[in-house]
């Protein structure tokens, strides 16, 4: 069979050293060519999602092993269920257009080149985390990840972006610590021999209830500080301040899914006891999340904190939904981790179209745009409306599952998360008040309009929002037989909050 | 008289010799300490080989003595070397090892 | 046994010389004071039944390596002298107290312990030294071997100077001296016949003109040259006659 | 054609999408294309029409299956249409009054440059509110419900580049969000009672279901109804969307938004009917909001505002009629309808008045339009007397059987929802007619620059349609209780019960009522002069006047305390969360600092260091072995 997911991991890696290789006078193409590589990606991934079998949506597909470090028991081990597919179509989807929005980024083809890599080769390392079904790989690609994203971070950015890629690491670094305990604990707990952190062979494992919780707990706490819950989020809005917000795009769409994925596959799948047990105290914490991102969101001026508060008040909607256990709220937040992809990704790229022209991410700093540049306005509005859940766009009805499927278990908590939905609108429309209605400004001339490129790169995030919006049967299919499993592994306990 | 006051002697000797090295900041006076060191060891070598009627513990020391003068060697021919790159031989002075 | 007077003897020249290290300022005090010590010891092996190793202690030590130590002194310079105030904060005191303790709590252990002396002192004679070195010990000895040489070669390498510019040849010299606009050969000496004390009178080129510069610049301004005119009308007056002047 | 409902919806969607991806090409002929869609909704609604009322009464209810919208898993949901005679009656209104609407706003936006993006937004409107009425689930009712509140909000800060308009705009929706938090709890608990929120599953569960079940959910609604339809609390929104283009707040008004929470109620009927607590505080909040509405009215110069008041205050009459149960659904419905038809008339002739005084609201400066503005005076005339319940005009036929069946009951109740349904009347006829004398009778108070003239056909013949509506609409359908009949496969029988006081009785006191407050409205303001700035008055005309101060409660009870609330939050945040991460850091930082000191560089220091080192290790060895 084609090893297509290795492909897929080496596609971009190779692109990745093609560019660092290019001599100099060569570079002066070389966003085409890493255009080129990212479509092509995002080809085999719909390929992949086409030769996808739906009916199986539970099982791992496209699997492929190839033995790694047999000492340890470490193989590299890809296939994806249903959840890793979407996630690897996504971020297939949003690597090209953020190699796109950045088109206009630096003048220097060198430097140009750089970034142009170190995108491709976080490519690399999503793809491969999302496939991963080896622990092992998965840790070892978990921490290689923030490589590319330290350089990206601190080298492409804001002011302050050395401080704010040094807060990333430490951040990362320390869960990645943690998380690396779990692994060796894991490692003694399991089967051992030569496939031993294959998670196949890592399910249903007889430990003792303590083991299980603090093993539970550590690969939690990495993930936790991933997909940033309160209160290990403060990295996010610095790195999203300071990054290019391509980058950040990247970062808070695909990559932070990286958290609640591995809750998902990782901390429930394997440890399904200990998740039970965990589950009131950390569906507390989403819910905190949940207000307590939104209230600070509205609080901020700075436009990318802001959407990056706004992400930290979705993934506790996410968190909640995987940690209520029902069916529909397990669907519906492994569908969010998708449409969230889609929503604040096209966020932090219209918000960096908005910087672009005018160098700053302060909202006083704007007014009065949308008579001068009615389209844009018109696009970020929608957008706007994505992130707040409006019906008809495809956030809507993963939050609304989360909501109403979680809502048995979690009554109270659910009902202080529909705080988050009235806090939603009000920073949403805040800011499109803040930046595009009110009296004209002069220098009206100056600002452009939605460029063609621009518009390729908003509005195919659109178009697929509605159609989700409208068919979200074409995500939910894939995604309601891992759903169901991973329900199924959970002790039910009939204890509500 | 018992042997073994050699080796107490050489205990002595090795204190002097541990304290030449703290003390002194002249290179050549603190490598003498060193020196001093060695030898005190020696002493403490033949005098245990004269307590157990083995000859091994002299053949120690006889090894104990080339390595000292091929030690000797270097360590001398890197105090020169530090002595034509900033003509002074106090051991204060070189601090890149500074933290 | 070893006898008590000998003991203290050795004990004496080397306990009291090897203070020096500590006290005295010039490090040629202490190399003298140290070969003193060496002395010592070797006479302590040979006492202790080990007379090779005193002699190769003799030998090495106060023969060469104290050799090369003033050696090296007299490179660096004899008289550098140390000032004793110490710099590093505590460091004289702890030093003090940790060398003087580490001293007194050997002495303390090894002088509790009692140990069977052998009744059958071994001597270590040269004969037999050397059939232990080269029949059990071979291998030991070819190791040290090869740590000398490299000890050596290291030696050599650190203390060479190496040459950072090509060396320059005659050629080069030469060209360089003439373009500075040097005479492409050695400046004509002054004077011609020592008539004079010769220093103040030019020299005169093939043509008979006097040429300038051959006289010193100083004798010039002091305005003790002769003009080599003079010299040359006296020269061609056939009345001239030996003796004239 | 029944299966052909879907193009209710489709069909302004479309042209909607069209209307805004068309760009600056199609601004000459895009208002067309939005009128022709709404008037395509309306023709394929007719024919719906006249196919259901050529079937029998008990199969006129037609579920339209559109396509599987979320498959798997615990919640099966499919997108379908439930067609039945009270769909039909929106449908009918939505798009009969919204293609009017659509044909008035082509004349009354013609200078304005955008004309075509509002036609786009009001055809996303009628879509909007049709895909919500035409809904069989909860869930997709509520994507007609966010959308209707997406088209409010892009109508009223339309012209948002005054700051205060956009601040309306962002003030409807996010009040609108509070109500639809109470619609996501709603689904949240029928899902988890009912496991279903498609209306059938739904409604046949009910049946079994406890009291408290229902009642949890009736108040959610309630929640939700009371957003959409601005009742009391969550009122404050409708005064400030008079920050729309005054088609706009016809739309709303009449047609769209604020009838969808009633509609939300009567459509929960079997909800309701389990849940007698919920019902009586529909009531209860219906009764009061009509009270406070028409409070307001009374003390408003602007002539907007006033209208607004006075639709706050007759939704109250809808929603106290929801609250009844089954005995007030129809008349609920049947008010809405009626007051769909002199409502928007009214709001029209509004805009004619300003259209033909340089958009002055201020009625102290009208005056005397009547000779001025003859046809609009006619219309005008014919919507105030169906508001004021002045038979036979439409009014008076839906009204009165609310305050009817408001006396219905056992105990306290009749008496105080009847008493507040007849007193409600009374100060609707002073406020109305004092709006009506004030515009268009008495002396003329205009200001130098203004010159009213008579606003052109496109403006006047939507007006006159719905003038004839208002007159006899109420009539024609009350005949024989036409309307009611029609209504009762869905609202159900309702059984007949005598009010406590005799029907004639209430009648009459209702007409004298009625008469007297247009007799002082008429001493008032239309007989005496009227100064051109308002007067100083009591402290209840000045709470009138503020809204009953919603605003201040609003701003002291939320927004301060919220304002306040975040910057607290984005203080701690940055002080405590992030600090308290910094202040590790840089605890560790210090460490390594001191530690880094101790690396001085001094060979000897080190010789010094491995000395103690060795000689602790020395005594620990010899201390251990000895």
């Amino acid at each position: 069979m084609f090893p297509i997911l290795t492909v897929m991991v080496a596609l971009p890696a190779v692109g990745a050293a093609v560019l660092w290789a290019l001599p100099s006078g060569a570079r002066e193409r070389v966003r085409e060519i890493a255009l080129g590589i990212t479509v092509l990606e995002l080809a085999l991934a719909v390929a992949l999602f086409v030769q996808f079998d739906t009916a199986a949506a539970g099982d791992i597909q496209f699997s492929e092993t190839y033995s790694w470090i047999p000492q340890i028991g470490a193989s590299w081990a890809l296939g994806v269920n249903g959840i890793g597919l979407l996630m690897v179509v996504l971020a297939a989807i949003l690597t090209p257009l953020a190699v796109l929005a950045g088109w206009w980024e630096d003048r220097d083809a060198d430097r140009r080149t750089r970034y142009l890599a170190l995108i491709l080769l976080s490519e690399a390392f999503m793809v491969g985390i999302f496939a991963a079904r080896d622990v092992f790989l998965f840790y070892v690609l978990f921490e290689a990840m923030l490589i590319p994203l330290y350089f990206l971070i601190g080298s492409f950015g804001g002011a302050q972006r050395r401080y704010a890629a040094v807060k990333f690491l430490l951040y990362s670094l320390v869960g990645g610590l943690i998380m690396l305990a779990g692994v060796v604990a894991l490692y003694f707990q399991g089967p051992g021999g030569d496939e031993a952190f294959l998670t196949d062979n890592l399910t249903d494992l007889s430990m003792s209830t303590s083991t299980e919780r603090l093993i539970f707990l550590a690969f939690f706490f990495a993930f936790a500080i991933k997909a940033p819950m309160v209160p290990v989020h403060t990295w996010l809005p610095t790195v999203a301040e300071n990054a290019r917000p391509g980058t950040t795009a990247l970062l808070v769409a695909v990559l932070d899914k990286i958290g609640t994925f591995g809750m998902l596959t990782l901390c429930v799948a394997l440890f399904p006891e200990a998740a039970a047990w965990a589950a009131p105290v950390i569906i507390v914490f989403a819910v905190i999340s949940v207000v307590y991102g939104g209230l600070l969101a509205i609080g901020q001026r700075n436009m990318l904190r802001l959407v990056s508060f706004t992400s930290v008040s979705h993934f506790g909607i996410m968190v909640l939904g995987i940690f209520a256990f029902t069916q529909t709220s397990v669907e519906g937040a492994a569908l969010y981790m998708f449409n969230h992809g889609l929503s604040t990704g096209a966020l932090f790229f219209a918000v960096g179209f908005l910087i672009h022209r005018r160098g700053t991410a302060d909202v006083t700093e704007y007014g009065g745009l949308q008579r001068v540049v009615p389209v844009f306005a018109g696009t970020f509005l929608v957008i706007g409306l994505s992130a707040l859940a409006l019906p008809g766009l495809s956030p809507f009805i993963s939050e609304i599952m989360v909501l109403v499927g979680a809502f048995s278990v979690a009554k109270a908590a659910v009902i202080v998360s529909t705080f988050g939905v009235v806090l939603a609108a009000l920073y949403v429309l805040l800011t499109y008040q803040k930046v595009f209605t009110g009296p004209v400004p002069e220098a009206r001339a100056s600002f452009r309009e939605l460029t063609r490129r621009e518009r390729v790169v908003l509005w195919p995030l659109i178009a697929l929002m509605l159609v989700l919006g409208f068919l979200p049967g074409i995500a939910i299919d894939t995604l309601s037989d891992p759903a169901a499993d991973i329900v199924a592994t959970v002790p039910v306990e009939e204890a509500g909050q | 008289m018992d042997p073994i006051n050699f080796v107490i002697l050489a205990s002595i000797l090795f204190a002097i010799g541990a304290a030449a090295v703290l003390l002194r900041r002249n290179a050549i006076i603190a490598f003498m300490g060193v020196e001093l060191m060695l030898n005190a060891a020696n002493l403490a070598l033949v005098a245990f080989s004269r307590m157990h009627g083995e000859i091994d513990g002299q053949i120690m020391a006889f090894f104990v003595l080339v390595v000292a003068a091929a030690e000797v060697v270097v360590g001398l021919a890197i105090i020169i070397a530090v002595f034509r790159a900033r003509q002074t031989i106090s051991l204060d002075e070189p601090a890149e090892l500074k933290g | 046994m070893v006898n008590p007077v000998l003991f203290w003897i050795i004990a004496a020249i080397t306990v009291i010389p090897a203070f020096s290290l500590l006290f005295a300022r010039k490090a040629v005090h202490v190399a003298m004071s140290i070969v003193l010590v060496m002395v010592g010891l070797a006479a302590a092996y040979i006492t202790l039944g080990a007379p090779f190793l005193g002699m190769v202690q003799i030998v090495v030590y106060t023969g060469a390596v104290m050799m090369l130590f003033l050696f090296v002194l007299m490179l660096v310079g004899v008289d550098q002298r140390e000032d004793l105030k110490e710099t590093i904060k505590g460091q004289r005191w702890i030093g003090l107290f940790t060398a003087a303790g580490l001293g007194a709590f050997l002495v303390s252990v090894v002088g509790r312990v009692t140990v069977a002396v052998s009744d059958t002192p071994v001597q270590g004679d040269p004969d037999v030294v050397a059939v232990l070195l080269f029949e059990k010990y071979v291998l030991v000895i070819e190791v040290l071997g090869f740590l000398l040489i490299t000890a050596a070669v290291g030696a050599l390498v650190l203390t060479h100077t190496p040459r950072l510019k090509p060396r320059r040849t005659q050629l080069e010299v030469q060209r360089d001296r003439v373009l500075a606009g040097a005479d492409p050969v050695n400046k004509p000496m002054p004077g011609v016949y020592a008539r004079h004390n010769a220093l103040d009178v030019p020299a005169l080129d093939p043509e008979g003109q006097p040429i300038d510069h051959s006289v010193s610049r100083v004798l010039k301004i002091r305005n003790q040259t002769q003009e080599g005119v003079e010299f040359r009308a006296a020269l061609e007056d056939p009345s001239r006659k030996e003796g004239d002047r | 054609m029944l299966d052909l409902t879907w193009l209710l919806i489709a069909v302004p969607l479309a042209s909607a999408a069209f209307l805004l991806l068309a760009g600056r090409r199609a601004d000459a002929w895009g208002h067309w294309v939005g009128v022709a869609a709404s008037g395509t909704a309306f023709l394929v609604g007719l024919g719906a029409l006249i196919q259901m009322l050529g079937e029998d009464a008990h199969h006129r209810e037609h579920a339209v299956h559109l396509f599987s919208w979320i498959p798997g898993g615990a919640l099966d949901l499919d997108a379908g249409l439930l067609v039945d005679p009270l769909s039909m009656t929106f449908v009918m209104l939505v798009t009969f009054v919204g293609t009017l609407i659509h044909v008035y706003s082509v004349a009354y936006m013609e200078h304005d440059p955008d004309r075509r993006r509002f036609f786009a937004y009001l055809n996303l409107f009628v879509a909007a509110m049709l895909l919500l009425v035409l809904a069989d689930s909860y869930l997709l009712l509520f994507v007609g419900w966010e959308g209707v509140g997406l088209a409010s909000y892009l109508l009223i800060g339309f012209w948002n580049h005054k700051p205060e308009y956009a601040t309306a705009a962002n003030k409807a929706f996010i009040v609108n969000r509070v109500g639809d938090m109470g619609l996501i709890i709603a689904m949240g608990l029928m899902f988890t009672y009912f496991g279903a929120l498609d209306f059938e599953g739904v409604f046949a569960a009910a049946d079994g279901a406890s009291t408290a079940q229902l009642t949890a959910i009736g108040l959610m609604l309630l929640v939700a109804a009371c957003g959409k339809s601005a009742q009391f609390p969550l009122q404050s929104w409708l005064g400030d969307a008079m920050a729309g283009p005054t088609p706009v707040s016809a739309l709303i008004h009449a047609a769209t938004m604020v009838t969808a929470g009633v509609y939300l109620i009567v459509r929960s009927a079997p909800i309701y009917a389990g849940a007698p607590a919920a019902q009586t505080t529909v009531a209860a909040i219906g009764a009061f909001t009509l009270i406070l509405g028409a409070v307001i009215g009374m003390a408003k110069d602007d002539i907007k505002k006033a209208l607004a008041a006075s639709t706050m205050s007759q939704i109250g009459y809808m929603m106290l009629a929801a609250g009844l149960g089954p005995v007030g659904y129809a008349f609920a419905i049947f008010h809405l309808v009626t007051h769909g038809f002199f409502k928007a008339g009214m709001f029209l002739g509004a805009g004619s008045v300003m259209h033909g005084m340089n958009d002055q609201v201020d009625m102290r400066r009208f005056g005397a339009l009547r000779t001025a503005m003859v046809t609009t005076w006619v219309t005008f005339g014919l919507g105030w007397l169906a508001i004021l319940g002045v038979p036979p005009f439409s009014g008076f036929w839906s009204k009165d059987k609310i305050i009817e069946a408001a006396f219905v009951g056992e105990g306290a109740q009749p008496w105080i929802l009847g008493g507040a349904a007849l007193i409600g009347a009374g100060l609707t006829a002073f406020y109305m007619s004092r709006l009506f004398f004030m515009t268009f009778h008495g002396k003329a108070r205009w200001t130098d620059d203004q010159h009213p003239h008579e606003s052109p056909a496109l403006m006047t013949v939507p007006m006159i349609i719905l003038a004839v509506g208002s007159a006899f609409l109420g009539l024609f359908l009350a005949l024989g209780d036409r309307f009611a009949t029609w209504l009762e496969p869905v609202t159900g029988h309702a059984e007949h019960h005598e009010p406590v006081l005799p029907i004639p009785v209430i009648m009459i006191a209702t007409l004298l009522l009625v008469a007297l407050g247009v007799w002082v409205a008429w001493r008032k303001y239309g007989a005496a002069d009227v100064p051109e700035t308002a007067p100083a008055a009591s402290l209840a005309t000045i709470a009138a006047r503020n809204d009953m101060f919603q605003d201040s409660v609003n701003r002291g009870v939320f927004e301060r305390p919220g304002t306040h609330l975040t910057r607290t939050l984005v203080y701690a945040d940055a002080a405590l969360v992030d600090g308290a991460v910094d202040k590790t850091a840089g605890g560790w930082a210090r460490t390594g600092e001191s530690v880094r000191k101790t690396q001085n560089g001094q060979v000897r220091s080190y010789a010094l260091t491995m000395l103690v080192g060795l000689v602790i290790v020395i005594l620990v060895v010899v201390q251990g072995g000895l």
